[in-house]
């Protein structure tokens, strides 16, 4: 079996609460609460988890914007943070992240190919022809005209942004790529478009990427493996098929089922969620037991006080719940 | 919730206590040597005597020290020139400037808002246009020189108010007019636009949606929005007004605590300026500490995020 | 104009259409000088205690069509032209008086963003209040009583603890609620809901929507839902209509349009939208192209240059809406007549 | 190039306000420029007999002397054009340092924003502004002789704190832009991106400041030289030209009137311009 790519072992990401005069800390947010999973080559694993499940944090701690509290980060089998200095280099030539609003990626006073020439220019091409031929190409490539590269973010629609940003990412031949929602801010027609070229860049160039998205139906094409996030914990993890036909956690059914979809709407069926009114835990005072016992109706006294393990299901299939 | 009052009172001790500090040391710096100018024809070691006597023959820190003693005790030090302690001269000089300012802010507020919301509501009219117009030209107008203008037309040639010194009420009326003039322009272009901003404020339109009739929701929604931006306005332009006060005071000939000012600084009358240079700045900066403060009242948001909910 | 013929010639007032646009333009008229025709010549009727479902990609005008409505359209957008019959009366006749009291009370909007659509500075119980005594006055235990009566509605019981809270004290999901709860408080007519869950999550939306359906099965209201998301619209709408640069391109009851569509536009977007279920093919087909702008649309058709079957006829004509089939009208010079969504997809 | 000046001329024809205020500016800045050149009379030259003549419109009016002449028979058109170039000499440069101090301060507490830093400086920038600015300006003029260079450096004292706040508020904001996290993803040294990706947008925000700051350098300028502070003669300022006027009010107005009118002309186009600068630059309104 060959290294993976990225592993991540029982990552965490804790903020503290500061009040009173000092700012002492009385209380700390549970943001990213012991995470682990791995990405082998080629492979694309799916994040998916609903708005404040902290998988922003994961991704910028993964890519080195914040340091982990706890965890290690293995990139080819490298601790990250036992790597010589030009190691580190080299890996961020070899990362890239990519951001869901395309407009506030991009320096709105840069150029496009300002922008696009920074990480050259970071990893040392000199040469200014060169890296005007590499940021030519790679716009054709992704089917952008090169004469927009004069032109400034807001002179381009949203579609024509994101491939910009795709763009830059590709510039420097990364061998994993980190996208954070980068179609969810697109309207439908152009977020197929940009789905489709991610595939299609996934094979040309044997990518692997981990994709986080918000929505199941969202990374069903393009997702290997699939990891449902909530309230700073892996609550599911599996191969994309399992979870779509043999989903096991109650959370990964609701969103399964909460999901609304033209299928359902032609056979006339309402949602049939079962779900507790409620909201998301709050992560500064998360819940005793599991996360999820809040709003889940099949929740009873176990599931309020003991923490549920990981459960095997199949072969890489795993699921925190003691109903399964 | 708490701790953010107590910060923000710190800060604004801090403040205070560095302009005082900052004051003090300064003064003594300055090149000429203010006993010499008490008694101009003294010998050599008469003027050290009266040194001694006033207290600033020891080096700088000693006499900071022995001052903030004196602080504890309520004794601000003594004024020379006016012969009588630094508080008695402010008490004496302090209602005329606080006529003056009260004047000055009742007509700037008052005004500041009738037309700051009429310009408002209807905006994009030859209202507003005029309004507005008016603003800009008064903000424009240098404050001194209004002041002589008027002093010339209305009280030289029309005599219809006094223009020099004090004497009673009617003596303050023309220089708290001059004194208002650019902050009223300041709050009418401030609060209009503040106004107009809340106005297109999604809670505002949600209730015009729900019925509610476009004008009364506009004042009474748009107004509580926009009170916040006014306060803050409000506190920063209160600086400019007490420089303005000087100005005026000077001006006018007005006996308050500006023309006391400029004379003590100009005969070194050290503990006389310290005083008043302290009294000025901290009424600024409690007055700033009390708006940032009350804006955890106001705000429910903001009081919320302070864990006060 | 043709157009108006057309639906004038089937269109009798039925004693059920509780609402009918016709031939509706509303323009902005920018400072820069340019005219944009957000909404430029829209039809559609709603039927009593119905659901309308109108679906349309961003600057598609689906909420300019809400604001016009309801005559509350932003600086510096303009309506001029069509008529707004509504329980058979013209709204756009109105004086701004009779129309501030039919709003909130007959028809009611509710906002895309929860966080700013209440009043900030006064608690849940203040706004509550004040949005009755706007259209009626009654006496403090009548209205506290219709209070608890909506928040139950949508599912709210806590009622005595809300009504004492301050609108930032509650989650986005949970201030849409109350804000559902605070538009039926006269039992309107018709519900519009503008974009209701587009800034919520997954799960939260589908609360949101659930509590729709069941104010709507309650008080029998009628309900515009507008969005972009076609899954919304097909799991709650009984008629959809698909909006595109500020026209209708085509509009018919849902389960028609979602197995036949005709437009090639309405094809494309099912088409992309992605499924749960598993496709038959491994990429999506996705429109080419990107979205119109509105400011210099091109000659004849809007969608021509993202479709996949122009015409020459296409890039000179503006196609009119026409009615292709009972009940089904398109705005298409070539409809796709034949064409079945389970080509694509494993829908049935 | 073309594109960029026909983008300017419609920015123009579209905001007249601003235009107006543009060509009253660039007058002004012609005098000051030119000031000595275009003098009619020497400013200093005192000529008795011409004593106290009323401006060309009234009877009594010497001829050349079209504003007519001051006490000792100056003539006030060219007092008035060299009290120009020295305000608007002043007033562009203390405005200047007020930028460049504000901007440091500005960028360093905003950068290191939690941090104690910040909160210092942020101590010192409420101190300048605690001060009442006249007390300050005339105790460092006693302090110090009052030349030019002491009246900029008084000047950059009243207007450098704003500066600091606005260009702190906007780094504080801006470091949290996704750009910026990507440029740091990439490797970029954090100076690199203070200069480079910070720097770029400093313009468009002190910009709309800038116009209503110089206003009112300009008729503080004025003031201390009118309360005989600030700059004194040879020099000639707007300031000490009222001054002087001031005790033949009552006969010869004009020596006062004339140069308040002209400050207040300057200082309304700027006033002018800067409006339009803030809706130009103001993200809200033009989203």
């Amino acid at each position: 079996m060959s290294v993976p790519i990225l592993e991540v072992k029982d990552l965490k990401k804790h903020y503290p609460i500061r009040r009173g005069l000092f700012n002492k800390q009385v209380a700390t947010k549970y943001v990213v609460d012991g995470i682990s999973f791995k990405i082998e080559n080629g492979q694309t694993v799916a994040l998916v988890g609903e708005s404040g499940c902290g998988k922003s944090v994961l991704l910028r701690t993964i890519i080195g914007l914040e340091d982990p509290t706890e965890g290690y980060i293995y990139f080819k089998g490298q601790r990250y943070d036992q790597m010589k200095k030009n190691d580190v280099k080299e890996m961020r030539r070899k990362i890239q992240l990519i951001f869901q609003d395309s407009l506030s990626s991009l320096h709105p006073r840069f150029t496009i190919k300002m922008s696009m020439e920074e990480p050259l220019i970071l990893y040392g091409m000199k040469d200014a022809k060169k890296r005007d031929e590499i940021i030519v190409n790679t716009l054709n490539q992704v089917g952008l005209d090169p004469e927009f590269r004069f032109r400034y973010p807001e002179q381009l629609s949203g579609g024509q942004r994101q491939r910009v940003i795709i763009a830059r990412a590709l510039v420097e031949r990364p061998e994993l790529i980190l996208a954070d929602e980068p179609i969810s801010a697109l309207d439908v027609s152009l977020q197929a478009q940009v789905l489709n070229f991610l595939m299609d860049l996934k094979e040309k160039y044997s990518l692997s990427m981990l994709f986080v998205a918000h929505d199941l139906a969202v990374v069903r094409q393009i997702a290997d493996h699939i990891m449902i996030m909530y309230a700073g914990k892996i609550l599911e993890s599996a191969p994309s098929i399992e979870i779509y036909n043999n989903a096991k956690h109650p959370y990964t059914k609701v969103l399964l089922e909460s999901a609304p979809s033209i299928t359902k709407g032609i056979r006339d069926e309402g949602f049939n969620l079962n779900l507790k009114i409620g909201d998301t835990p709050d992560p500064a005072s998360p819940p005793p037991g599991c996360l999820f016992n809040t709003r889940c109706i099949l929740a009873d006294e176990k599931c309020m006080t003991v923490i549920p393990e990981p459960v095997e299901i199949s072969p890489n299939h795993f699921a925190c719940c003691h109903k399964i | 919730m708490l701790a953010t009052i107590t910060r923000r009172i710190l800060q604004g001790l801090i403040v205070i206590i560095g302009i005082t500090v900052i004051t003090f040391v300064m003064l003594r710096l300055i090149p000429s040597d203010p006993s010499r100018t008490m008694a101009p024809n003294a010998t050599e070691e008469q003027l050290m005597q009266l040194k001694e006597q006033m207290g600033i023959g020891d080096p700088i820190p000693t006499q900071f020290v022995k001052y903030v003693k004196n602080l504890m005790r309520g004794y601000m030090g003594y004024s020379y020139f006016q012969k009588a302690d630094v508080s008695t001269v402010i008490a004496k000089a302090l209602p005329m400037s606080s006529i003056l300012l009260l004047f000055a802010i009742i007509i700037a507020v008052v005004f500041g808002l009738l037309l700051g919301i009429t310009a408002a509501i209807n905006s994009n009219t030859w209202i507003d246009r005029l309004i507005s117009g008016f603003s800009v030209l008064f903000q424009s107008m240098p404050n001194y020189w209004v002041g002589i203008i008027l002093i010339q037309i209305i009280s030289v040639q029309l005599k219809l108010l006094p223009s020099t010194g004090y004497k009673g009420i009617r003596y303050s009326i023309l220089p708290s007019i001059v004194l208002a003039l650019p902050m009223t322009a300041v709050l009418i272009r401030n609060i209009r636009a503040s106004m107009m901003d809340s106005i297109n404020q999604n809670f505002v339109k949600a209730a015009k949606a729900r019925g509610i009739p476009s004008w009364s929701s506009l004042i009474k929604y748009s107004f509580r929005n926009s009170l916040i931006p006014m306060l803050t306005l409000f506190g920063t332009q209160l600086g400019v007004l007490l420089g303005n006060c000087v100005v005026v005071e000077y001006v006018f000939g007005y006996p308050g605590i500006g023309m006391q000012i400029l004379n003590a600084i100009v005969r070194r009358d050290y503990y006389l300026v310290q005083g008043l240079v302290a009294l000025l700045s901290s009424f600024f900066i409690i007055v700033n500490m009390a708006i940032d403060i009350g804006y955890i009242y106001l705000d429910p948001r903001i009081r919320k995020a302070q864990g006060g909910l | 104009m043709k157009q108006n013929a057309d639906v004038k010639k089937q269109q009798t007032v039925q004693p059920d259409v509780l609402l009918e646009v016709k031939d509706l333009k509303t323009y902005f008229y920018m400072p820069s000088g340019a005219v944009v025709k957000a909404v430029d010549g829209v039809n559609f009727t709603v039927k009593k205690g119905s659901v309308l479902g109108i679906i349309g990609e961003s600057g598609s005008g689906k909420s300019v069509t809400s604001r016009s409505i309801m005559r509350i359209v932003d600086e510096p957008g303009k309506i001029v032209g069509g008529e707004i019959n509504f329980k058979n009366r013209n709204l756009l006749k109105l004086s701004e008086k009779e129309m501030s009291r039919i709003r909130g009370s007959q028809i009611s909007l509710i906002f895309q963003d929860p966080t700013t659509s209440f009043n900030p500075y006064m608690t849940i119980g203040e706004q509550l209040i004040e949005a009755y005594l706007v259209h009626k006055k009654a006496s403090k235990e009548e209205i506290k009583q219709r209070c608890i009566e909506v928040l139950k509605m949508v599912g709210i019981s806590n009622h005595e603890e809300i009504m004492k809270k301050y609108p930032c004290e509650f989650s986005a999901g949970f201030r849409q609620r109350i804000f559902i709860a605070m538009s039926m408080i006269f039992k309107p007519d018709l519900l519009i809901a503008d974009e209701p869950t587009t800034s919520l999550g997954i799960t939260i939306q589908a609360e949101i929507i659930e509590a729709l359906i069941d104010v709507k099965k309650e008080a029998g209201n009628s309900v515009i839902i507008i969005t972009h998301d076609f899954g919304v619209v097909s799991q709650f709408s009984d008629d959809i209509f698909v909006m595109y640069a500020g026209r209708c391109v085509e509009s018919s009851p849902k389960k028609k349009l979602l197995l036949y569509p005709r437009h090639p536009y309405t094809v494309g977007l099912i088409r992309s939208v992605p499924l749960l279920e598993a496709r038959k093919t491994k990429r999506l087909k996705s429109i080419k192209g990107f979205p119109p702008d509105m400011v210099n649309l091109p000659k004849g058709c809007a969608f021509s240059p993202r479709c996949e079957f122009v015409q020459p006829k296409c890039l000179e004509e503006q196609p009119m809406l026409r009615e292709i089939e009972e009940g089904r009208m398109v705005a298409c010079h070539y409809p796709l007549m034949d064409y079945r969504t389970s080509d694509d997809t494993t829908l049935e | 190039m073309s594109e960029r000046i026909k983008k300017v001329l419609s920015f123009l024809r579209k905001n007249p306000s601003f235009t107006i205020g543009l060509i009253i500016i660039l007058i002004t800045l012609f005098i000051a420029i030119f000031a000595d050149s275009i003098v009619p009379f020497d400013p200093a030259a005192s000529s008795p007999k011409d004593r106290l003549a009323p401006p060309f419109w009234s009877s009594g009016a010497k001829p050349g002397h079209i504003l007519g002449t001051d006490y000792i028979g100056r003539d006030l058109v060219s007092r008035v054009f060299m009290g120009i170039r020295t305000s608007v000499f002043i007033s562009f440069l203390s405005v200047g340092t007020a930028i460049i101090i504000g901007m440091t301060v500005g960028l360093i507490s905003g950068l290191s924003h939690p941090g104690p830093i910040d909160s210092i400086l942020m101590r010192i920038t409420d101190i300048q502004m605690g001060f009442p600015f006249i007390v300050l300006a005339i105790i460092i003029l006693t302090l110090v002789e009052p030349t030019v260079t002491s009246c900029i450096v008084v000047l950059s004292l009243a207007s450098w704190p704003a500066y600091a706040r606005v260009l702190r508020s906007n780094v504080m904001l801006e470091k949290e832009m996704d750009y910026i996290a990507a440029a740091k993803a990439m490797g970029a040294s954090s100076t690199r991106i203070a200069i480079k990706y910070l720097g770029r947008n400093f313009l468009p925000s002190i910009l709309p400041v800038m116009p209503m700051d110089i206003a009112g350098a300009i008729i503080t300028e004025s003031l201390l030289s009118f309360m005989s502070i600030g700059i004194q003669p040879p020099n000639i300022s707007l300031g000490n030209i009222m001054a002087d006027g001031r005790n033949y009010i009552s006969t010869s107005w004009w020596i006062t009137a004339i140069p308040g009118v002209v400050v207040m002309i300057i200082v309304l186009a700027l006033n002018l311009m800067g409006d339009t600068l803030q809706k130009y630059f103001d993200p809200k309104l033009n989203k």
